[in-house]
């Protein structure tokens, strides 16, 4: 089956972002399709690859990077979200006149316009948010 | 895309003091150039976003709400809004904003968009629906 | 159509949990996760409740969030413990997910 | 010692204005700003709560969140309105300042 | 410095949905070395906190609250849990970790840390305090 | 009277931002001294130079660089959750090997001891948060 998930909530504060990478890994395991991760509102902050967790904890944002990598897993953050709370690609740092970016490996940015299409191509959304 | 599926937006929580409101609205736009079939639910602190005459300088924030006004021009005229959390709240239509918009198929002749729903006609509708964004 | 309600929020806290209760049709499912589960534990003020939507509703569980907390000795009777194995079986066996974020 | 509590959230929403009447003293003064406002709103299920609350302790209502919500004429008789000069001036006037986060 | 504050921290929130319970117990490590008049009051959802036996491996999150167990031997041995949150909640102190500290003065003693006290103890507890950090 | 403020919540999600700035700005404009602004929390995120809001919308950011800048704030911003959520200053950056930094102007990062001890020096403390 079809499944797409989305993300309300940044890495750390709220168990969201830890539910919905455990749902995502018990889906892929039981043999779904992802069809994409939407990040929206906090959430977006799951991608910013500034991240340091202490050493003994879990690192959020690797998580999905790398869960990512092994799947191909489409992880996409709403660019509307993003510009709010600061968390920039190299395309959006040169459009908003920035000095550098601060994405994770895995993630790209995009409209709005993706989370509708998740809904209408996946069979279900999960959203996972506070 | 020629499949039509059938989307709820579910509004709960009050304007201002987070943003849902502000983005689940931007989602809700952007979302009615898909051509789906466009549901809107208001309930819980959700009824506060329809409330009339905001005035927000005095906290440096965006009114973003006369862009409810607007939701008609995007075809999006299916706005539920539960007795329930309206009555609680002390709140009556009265005090929400007075959406409309103009039926084509009836000479553009305009007509409400709020419906005021009990809780057991909004559980049957949400039981309808293929997808549900929560806010 | 069948629907899976998914609640995440402590119902000591927040009010999603009474909101999914009012709002979802009988015969729906309704899974706990994260500190909703709180709401599955025996001899709280918010039991009662849970008790009177088993007649109507199916209620599950995450045993993972269960386990965390610390408190899989007292939950309810009746309440079905699931993985997330189990979690994603649910969001495929049921037509559509209302999440009461 | 003197003290104020403020109480940012919905008390529809959340329980900390339910915490904060059960754990405050009598004679203490609540501010209520942000979405908290909607508690000082006349007529809703919460209405009762702040009447009986306002026999022993204070309660202001900030009148910015009050105008950017909509709702100033259906603010509750003896509660009264103060803006940010006035909050400020309300922390300067207690001794200590709980927030009912 | 010279001045001594009673500094109260007041956990409201569940473990684990949230990250507030682990940041302020952060705070309050990091606040023992200042050697300032600390209280802990656990009430609401944060009694939840105080609970036995947590096993956090299912949700990929570190188990914080052995960290509690270290509290006497910062020092930190006035904890207040709120009676009424606890049976709303369906637990008793037995369900609680057992915290201790030992008492200098009685050639070193355990003692317990926790006490449960009512609503009304604790807003006079509350209402004298120099510092509220809530979380 | 000198008066310190903790913000716990990120800029745009939550109001607590808006409203701690509002009160600040009210203490200052009343003749306070502030003491110290500690973000804690989520509110580490109100200290990134990397945010494009809206144009008809408030800078939630700038606000607080500005009203640093003007009347010299001490806006800090603890170490710890800054480390979890992404936020670098040049020699956390260095620290932690990160390839870039997202502090913004006028914000510092230091450890949580700067709560206590605002905790300690402020004639009050006020918390905004969730």
């Amino acid at each position: 089956m079809k499944l797409s998930i989305q993300v309300n909530e940044g890495p750390y504060q709220h168990q969201a972002s830890d539910s919905a990478f455990q749902f995502t890994k018990a889906a892929i395991e039981a043999g779904h399709d992802i069809f994409r991760v939407f990040f929206y509102h906090d959430g977006v902050n799951n991608g910013t690859r500034y991240t340091t967790p202490p050493q003994d904890d879990r690192h959020v944002v690797n998580n999905w990077s790398e869960l990512s990598a092994a799947h191909d897993l489409d992880l996409v953050i709403c660019v509307a979200a993003a510009q709010r709370r600061g968390l920039v690609d190299e395309g959006e740092a040169e459009r908003n006149g920035k000095d550098g970016n601060n994405i994770a490996p895995g993630f790209r940015i995009s409209g709005l316009g993706q989370l509708i299409e998740a809904g209408i191509q996946s069979d279900r959304l999960v959203v996972f948010g506070d | 895309m020629s499949e039509v599926k059938k989307f709820l937006y579910v509004n709960r929580r009050a304007p201002y003091g987070t943003i849902y409101a502000w983005e689940s609205l931007e989602v809700i736009l952007i979302g009615a150039a898909f051509d789906q079939d466009v549901t809107l639910a208001f309930v819980d602190d959700g009824v506060f976003q329809l409330v009339k005459d905001h005035d927000t300088a005095g906290i440096g924030m965006k009114n973003f709400t006369p862009t409810y006004g607007a939701l008609g021009d995007y075809d999006i005229n299916k706005i539920y809004v539960e007795k329930e959390s309206l009555e609680a709240r002390g709140l009556t239509i009265d005090d929400l904003q007075h959406l409309i918009w103009e039926d084509e198929d009836e000479d553009w002749a305009e007509k409400d968009s709020i419906k005021v729903v009990t809780s057991s006609e909004l559980a049957k509708l949400m039981g309808q629906q293929d997808v549900v964004l929560s806010f | 159509m069948t629907m899976l309600h998914t609640v995440n929020k402590s119902p000591f806290e927040k009010d999603s949990l009474t909101s999914c209760l009012r709002l979802s049709e009988d015969g729906s499912t309704i899974l706990l996760i994260e500190d909703a589960i709180y709401a599955a534990l025996e001899g709280t003020t918010i039991s009662d409740s849970i008790k009177e939507a088993l007649k109507t509703k199916k209620v599950f569980a995450l045993q993972e969030d269960i386990n965390a907390r610390g408190v899989k000795n007292k939950v309810i009777d009746g309440i079905e413990q699931v993985d997330y194995a189990g979690f994603v079986k649910l969001v495929t066996e049921h037509d559509t997910v209302q999440s009461w974020v």
